[in-house]
């Protein structure tokens, strides 16, 4: 199970369910999961199609999609930033 | 260095003036506080929310003002960031900063906005007659940021 | 736009917030607050004193300040600068300025101060053990003034 | 009679009787005044001559120092300032 955070427009395109998730084992990679997402729900999947975002995994931005997930995961999808 | 995420109103100039208390070493106190405007691009703001990351919007936005803090001399940092639900006119966020001369403090606290205001996890949702919409940084606060000096991204 | 010439403490705080309270039409509030340091270049300071030039003060710093909200479209700024006799850990002087986004606000209180460092018709004397000594400004001020884009001098 | 105001470290050096001045006819223009102010207080002429100082007449700067003085005008003698 890894755990799934979706930040700023993404929260409210994102089923409840996501938050804790259980990809199937073919999910091995970030960039695997990324696609997965997508796929659950087509509205976050278009948001995240449309939109350049950061992924960050236990707190760490992640570059390498093909790093590799582990269970237990925290995986944030980050929307363009904008305080203040 | 202080770095407190709020979820409720607060009162800038109280949190300022408690922040400088009794630091009569230091001689500059430079400060801003981002309010929450009833009007955007003309438009009527009814209301904003803010999302954020718990603790990990906190946690980098205390990595940057430690950083900007040795770069620029000022012991002292205070910066509190509201989240949730925003009514016009309450303040966004206080960033405070003191250092012994004046432009340590200034340079802290800008370079500080600059950051919150395109590269900090937060994200900005307003609320109008027209419904919601979720803002992205401004062209001008992107360029500010590509033209700034030793700035972080 | 408000220019006072205080001759007892003022609360920097709380004069900010009276400033700021009701403006929701205004999404940035900078402030500069300089104090009264117990120390200046490694020598105790036990007593500051500003000397003025009653009404040419006034007058002038509230010249310059039309002239910098003009420039940087900040329909409201606050100048409080003490004069007489100052003790350490005192507010000297507070410029605090209000705009719709964030640089208007911070260009019009900088640039204040810069002018105020060097220009304003204010004369400081410091009280020591080793007696007083009038301040002029700082090589490093004068220097902000010589490179400033389009600085009043 | 002329009135002048000596600002920041002018002022400890300059007698009180000089605020309210009546200097000699001879005195006609500002660049005479300067002059005779120095000779009326021999420490106070010793700091004009080593500072660099302005001159303002009734709230404004002078440069021209023949500018003619009228009765009843003030004069300041400003040294460098230092604010905030």
């Amino acid at each position: 199970m890894v755990r799934l955070v979706f930040l700023g427009k993404f929260g409210p395109l994102a089923p409840a369910a996501l938050a804790c998730a259980e990809p199937p084992a073919a999910v091995a990679t970030v960039g695997d999961l990324r696609d997965w997402v997508a796929d659950q729900a087509p509205a976050l999947g278009a948001a995240l199609a449309a939109t350049p975002f950061k992924l960050i995994v236990n707190h760490a931005v992640v570059h390498d999609l093909t790093a590799v997930l582990r269970a237990s995961d925290e995986i944030a999808f980050m929307p363009p930033m904008s305080g203040g | 260095m202080e770095v407190r995420i709020a979820s409720t109103t607060f009162d800038p100039q109280a949190e300022t003036a408690a922040f400088a208390a009794g630091r009569s070493e230091m001689g500059a106190l430079a400060s801003f506080v981002g309010l929450c405007r009833d009007r955007h691009d003309g438009q009527v703001v009814e209301e904003l929310f803010l999302d954020h990351y718990p603790g990990f919007t906190q946690d980098e936005i205390g990595r940057i003002c430690n950083d900007i803090a040795g770069r620029f001399g000022c012991p002292d940092i205070l910066v509190i960031h509201r989240v949730g639900r925003i009514m016009p006119g309450e303040a966004i966020v206080l960033v405070a900063a003191l250092s012994q001369h004046r432009n340590g403090a200034f340079e802290a606290v800008r370079m500080l906005m600059d950051y919150l205001k395109t590269d900090a996890p937060l994200w900005k949702r307003e609320t109008g007659p027209d419904g919601v919409r979720w803002i992205e940084p401004r062209a001008e606060d992107l360029a500010r940021r590509a033209g700034a000096e030793g700035a972080i991204v």
